[in-house]
């Protein structure tokens, strides 16, 4: 079959002037420029996060020769600060790629181990929202990004390999998202409180205390309570949001709302 | 054997990408095409529906990977009409910012690549070089190079850096002479010429029929810009001209995009001349719980909030670096979106490809298709 | 015995080397004097000379192109293997000696192997005929030139064979577009040849740069040269013309389907048809290994600076090749054809007019003439 | 002219536009128009030529789980203001009229939403799949379509 195709695009075009000779000096002037000063970054030498590129922003022929302090909000490669991580799983919440888990470090008690963010960088797509998420600060971003590995387990930083790279001393993001003021806090519903502790037990930073409630008046013909029933009391300046109460609460009697 | 099939793609040069270009050539004339998609469908909109609010802006960056920025954009926008939330006012210009210097890069990005795909060596580094200064910027303050994540519903992440407007000023000033070395290269080369003037005409009329946005609806004449005609963001408070060219070729397609780019620079001044006197908040005072950046559990509580939180549809369209981009953001009362949908302008560009590819030979497919300025991560989504 | 030639010193080194063996096996000292036994190993030397000699200036050439392509480009090319890169193209040869070369299943087999290895040889092959310096080849072949051109034009040839024979669809385009447009450039080359023959008297390459000591050819045969120049690169398929191999829309055409050292033969055979044609409008029109008059005439006398002087030449020459590919895309066949027939021919035809019209009138032209020497 | 909702309905009314059901302000369009299905083609020659919506932004379907809709986004140069039309389809076997017959470019948007959603368009030119492999028999975005399951896909590979 033969198509009935007609031929486009064959005119001449109209004032096109210069023959070769623009491009061709455009090119000798580049290769003049960079035979001085080609804007080359020879990587593995020379770094854009060396000491010598932070002095001052600059840029010359195409080539940075200084990007500023800046660099420091790159989001690179996690560090941790296992000794003030308070175990409370936010990072874990907050990653979309579901790259964190929350594995056991030695230093808790054998009844609630502390347990740390272990990342697989394999899956993380460097989003920063576990550093936002971060109450303590301890999970921040530092300005690492070689990462290549022969083998894909060790795509898998543990909380003790990103507390070496927090040893390091390594640059870190100084962006910190401010907490907004009038955030919801954790409220009780009375009611439902069955006083079982295991809120107080499980909060990360110790804000929950249980206090003793005397058992209202009993109505008239009932027994006096023999036991002592405790409700939660959340210190809301220490608290950080996790939720942890929510998700252990067995009567889902702790909810987010504001107080009146 | 006058006729055959020929796949150029997945793996091609002329690609820029992962898909097929079949194309049946009699000789080396195109005598018809069929563009097979799908090579790099991530299901960005499903993946949307189990996502928070915000989560969706991590696959934002990625749906098109040289204009992450206008895309984050369309989404946020498109989240807060749908959940009722007004950003702050320098949030808004920030936003602006960053969509233009992202429209910057995207238009050397692409000029590296259209010239590439011709022959043409060294602007390829040049365009590379030059784009990787915007990119030091967009690293300076958002912290990611190609990937930002940066703009969350109810505003931004964080404010500008000190001294970002200088070393903004700075990179700008690098770029406007480069862009008229960039032309010399091209428009003042007679074999540029002689290869692009009058290849892939499609007219306006068959453009506004086929759906085809952007600089290839400019290059025809006609003057739809998303950001004049129906301004979103603060575009309605700087000063720029629609750039458009009347050739309706690939020649014109440059000169376009060339022209925008210098619109561009407009804009980043004046944006710039306002961010450095306005101080102000970044993120909106009161979102919801589930826009917060700690994702709790909601415990019980969160599906009562759920069912009070007002449900609403967004709409928002912006003027994408390839052209008119839309956001459809269905807002059912939850932590995630009950469906997202994008319209990617590549999408209805790439959709007309037959009507101005056929009749030329197979040495035009690539500045034809260069000239279309082809992202399939936001064809295939 | 004076080494004066390149055959001198093959054949010294021949006969040397049978001295040797004969003195530690003096039985065989009967068998080794032998007249045709010493011609036939001074030709083998003299052939591995010429090929040790030709490869690495070939390496070279790719380095050179290399750290030049890179300035263009605001980069700086291959730097960290040996000094300033210079064994970089060394360890990339090795790799690609290292590969498996593989075969498609539905390729045929005989062309597919022949072709690159018949392009590389015809490739090498120039490099006996050109005389590269006044000691370098032992007389005189009367229609040098001629035979430079002629295993010059074997390349589309074999160019098609294998891509023909790889049974891809792009190679298959490439081969055609190769076949296609050789007449374009190869009738304007001859041409402009013509003018040099008309203006020098000869077909000899040796005489024609020995007439150049005078003046050299660029200035009369200006217009000859810039079409030669233009016919060589689309002959070596470098970037305004290098449509058989386009690689954004052909994946680079003919030599889709190689790998390995396979392709390592397209590409060294690429670069050596490169100094070929580099050296060959150096003879021809920028006066081969003579210099001007006003560099001393020792100079010229001394051992090997014939060569140096030809290379330099080519060097430079080859930089314009490459400054050029810097700064141009490519173009579409249609527009080589047209360039070939409606812009060279006419050119290379003014040429000769010029070329005879110069000779007529037996003026020395002052257009951009070197002084001359007085001979 | 007004472009709001009370313009957009006069106009419909007085182009005699067939099966509009309601038309109601929406934040960022003209109006936000429901139309009942089966009018489809012939609303869509009156909304091109006599309102001037010309351009086909993209068309998109939602799954209700009870029911289907399909909604298209229209744009007016001479308005310069976009057009929501949407239309319920019923749950079992949702189908509707293309619009590529009035806007060729709604040729590969209806594809899509035909093999993401499932809406069948009738008298497509040409309804292949377009992101998906060829006999790719799920919707990806059905709601009952759910992330993390085990499938079987049945990928035929097309030889040329």
């Amino acid at each position: 079959m033969v198509a009935e195709v007609e031929q486009k695009g064959r005119s001449k075009p109209e004032n096109a002037d210069g023959l070769i000779l623009k491009p061709l000096y455009t090119a000798a002037r580049q290769f003049a420029k960079s035979l001085i000063r080609p804007s080359t970054i020879i990587y593995p030498f020379e770094r854009l996060e060396d000491p010598k590129f932070r002095e001052e922003v600059a840029i010359e022929s195409g080539r940075p020769i200084g990007v500023g302090q800046v660099w420091d909000n790159y989001r690179g490669v996690h560090a941790l600060n296992v000794n003030t991580c308070i175990s409370c799983n936010l990072c874990a919440f907050s990653c979309p790629d579901l790259c964190i888990d929350m594995v056991t470090v030695p230093g808790g008690d054998p009844k609630h181990p502390k347990k740390c963010p272990q990342i697989d960088y394999g899956k993380c797509s460097y989003c920063g929202f576990c550093s936002d998420a971060c109450p303590e600060g301890c999970l921040s971003m530092t300005t690492r990004y070689e990462l290549s590995t022969p083998k894909r387990a060790e795509m898998v930083y543990s909380p003790q390999k990103m507390f070496e790279i927090y040893q390091r001393k390594l640059p870190m993001n100084p962006i910190r998202l401010e907490r907004p003021a009038n955030e919801d806090s954790i409220l009780l519903d009375v009611p439902l409180c069955i006083g079982c502790n295991a809120c107080a037990r499980d909060c990360p930073t110790e804000c929950i205390t249980m206090i003793d409630i005397p058992k209202a008046n009993p109505k008239p013909g009932e027994k006096p309570a023999k036991r002592i029933w405790k409700e939660p009391v959340i210190n809301d300046s220490d608290c950080v949001r996790c939720g942890t109460c929510i998700s252990v609460c067995p009567k889902e009697c702790l909810f987010w709302g504001t107080h009146t | 054997m006058s006729e055959m099939w020929v796949n150029m793609g997945p793996q091609h040069p002329m690609t820029h990408g992962l898909w097929n270009l079949r194309v049946r050539i009699d000789g080396e004339m195109i005598v018809e095409v069929d563009p097979e998609m799908g090579y790099l469908h991530r299901g960005i909109e499903k993946i949307s529906e189990d996502r928070h609010y915000n989560e969706v802006i991590t696959l934002m960056d990625r749906t098109c990977y040289v204009a992450g920025m206008a895309w984050e954009h369309l989404y946020v926008m498109g989240a807060e009409k749908a959940l009722g939330i007004v950003p702050p006012e320098r949030a808004e210009w920030i936003r602006m910012l960053s969509e233009e210097f992202q429209r910057l890069a995207s238009h050397i990005m692409w000029y590296a690549a259209f010239v590439q795909d011709l022959g043409l060596m060294s602007p390829f580094l040049y365009g590379m070089r030059d784009r990787d200064l915007i990119l030091d910027l967009f690293q300076s303050y958002t912290g990611g190079r190609l990937t930002y994540e940066y703009m969350r519903v109810g505003g931004v992440r964080n404010d500008l850096p000190e001294g970002f407007p200088a070393q903004a000023r700075q990179v700008l000033d690098w770029l406007e002479p480069r862009l008229v070395e960039y032309d010399r290269l091209c428009m003042g080369s007679e074999i540029f010429r002689r290869r692009c003037d009058g290849l892939g005409v499609l007219k306006a009329n068959d453009c506004v029929r086929l759906g085809v946005t952007g600089p290839m609806l400019r290059s025809a004449g006609s003057k739809r810009d998303i950001r004049k005609d129906r301004p979103y963001s603060r575009y309605s408070q700087v000063e720029f001209d629609v750039a458009t060219a009347d050739s309706s070729d690939v020649t014109g397609r440059y000169l376009v995009r060339m022209e925008e780019m210098r619109q561009s620079i407009r804009i980043l001044r004046q944006a710039l001349d306002w961010l450095e006197h306005h101080p102000g908040p970044v993120l909106a005072d009161r979102l919801p719980r589930w826009l917060g950046a700690p994702y709790a559990p909601m415990g019980r509580e969160g599906y009562l909030l759920k069912r009070n939180y007002p449900k609403g549809v967004g709409l928002s369209a912006i003027e994408e670096p390839h052209g008119e981009a839309c956001a459809y953001v269905v807002n059912e009362g939850g932590e995630h979106p009950y469906r997202v949908k994008f319209r990617s302008p590549v999408f209805a560009n790439l959709s007309a490809c037959s009507h101005y590819l056929v009749g030329y030979h197979i040495a035009d497919i690539p500045p034809i298709m260069g000239s279309v300025d082809v992202c399939v991560g936001e064809v295939d989504r | 015995m004076a080494l004066t030639t390149l055959w001198d010193v093959a054949y010294f080194l021949a006969s040397g080397l049978l001295y040797v063996v004969s003195r530690i096996i003096p039985p065989l000292s009967g068998v080794l004097s032998n007249g045709d036994l010493v011609w036939g190993l001074s030709a083998l030397v003299f052939g591995a000379i010429l090929l040790a000699a030709s490869m690495i200036n070939t390496i070279m050439l790719i380095w050179f192109e290399r750290k030049m392509l890179g300035r263009f480009m605001d980069r700086r090319g291959a730097m960290h293997v040996g000094y300033a890169g210079l064994l970089q193209n060394f360890a990339d040869g090795l790799k690609l000696f290292r590969k498996n070369t593989f075969k498609p299943r539905d390729a045929d087999g005989l062309g597919f192997y022949a072709g690159p290895t018949a392009y590389m040889v015809t490739s090498l092959l120039m490099f006996g005929v050109l005389p590269v310096s006044t000691g370098w080849s032992d007389g005189s072949l009367p229609l040098s030139m001629l035979l430079a051109l002629v295993i010059f034009s074997f390349a589309p040839l074999f160019i098609f064979i294998s891509a023909w024979s790889s049974n891809n669809k792009y190679s298959l385009i490439g081969g055609m577009r190769s076949a296609a447009q050789m007449i374009a450039y190869e009738v304007p080359i001859l041409l402009a040849v013509v003018a040099v023959v008309v203006i020098s008297g000869s077909f000899d390459l040796n005489t024609i740069v020995s007439e150049q000591r005078n003046y050299w050819y660029w200035g009369p045969l200006f217009l000859a040269m810039i079409v030669f120049a233009t016919g060589m690169l689309a002959e070596m398929e470098r970037i305004p013309f290098d449509l058989p191999e386009a690689e954004a829309e052909l994946v680079e055409g003919w030599n889709t389907e190689y790998g390995g050292m396979l392709f390592a033969y397209f590409m060294l055979a690429d670069y050596v048809r490169a100094l070929a044609g580099s050296i060959l409008v150096v003879l021809l029109f920028l006066g081969g290994w003579t210099l001007p008059a006003y560099f001393p005439a020792a100079l010229t006398s001394l051992p090997l600076a014939g060569i140096v002087v030809l290379m330099v030449k080519t060097y430079l020459v080859f930089g314009v090749f490459v400054w050029i590919r810097a700064a141009l895309p490519r173009v579409r066949t249609d527009q080589l054809l047209r360039i070939g027939w409606m812009r060279m021919i006419p050119l290379s035809l003014a040429s000769i007019v010029f070329a005879v019209f110069f000779v007529l009138v037996k003026c020395i032209p002052v257009l951009g003439c070197v002084p001359s020497m007085g001979g | 002219m007004e472009w709001n909702a009370e313009g957009v309905r006069a106009q419909l009314a007085a182009a005699g536009a067939p099966g509009i059901l309601s038309v109601d302000p929406f934040d960022g369009a003209a109006a936000r128009v429901r139309f009942s299905p089966e009018s489809a083609s012939a609303l869509f020659p009156v909304l091109r030529d006599a309102l001037g919506f010309t351009h086909l932004s993209t068309v998109g379907g939602i799954d209700w789980v009870e029911r289907y809709e399909v909604f298209y986004l229209l744009w007016s140069d001479a308005a310069k203001r976009y057009l929501l039309l949407s239309a319920d389809l019923d749950a079992k076997t949702p189908h509707i009229e293309t619009a590529s017959t009035v806007w060729p470019s709604a040729n590969w948007h209806e594809r899509e939403a035909w093999e993401l959603v499932g809406i069948g368009f009738d008298h497509h030119p040409d309804l292949r799949h377009l992101l998906m492999p060829d006999g790719y028999s799920f919707h990806p975005l059905q709601r009952s379509f759910k992330l993390h399951e085990p499938e079987d896909l049945e990928v035929k590979v097309r030889h040329v």
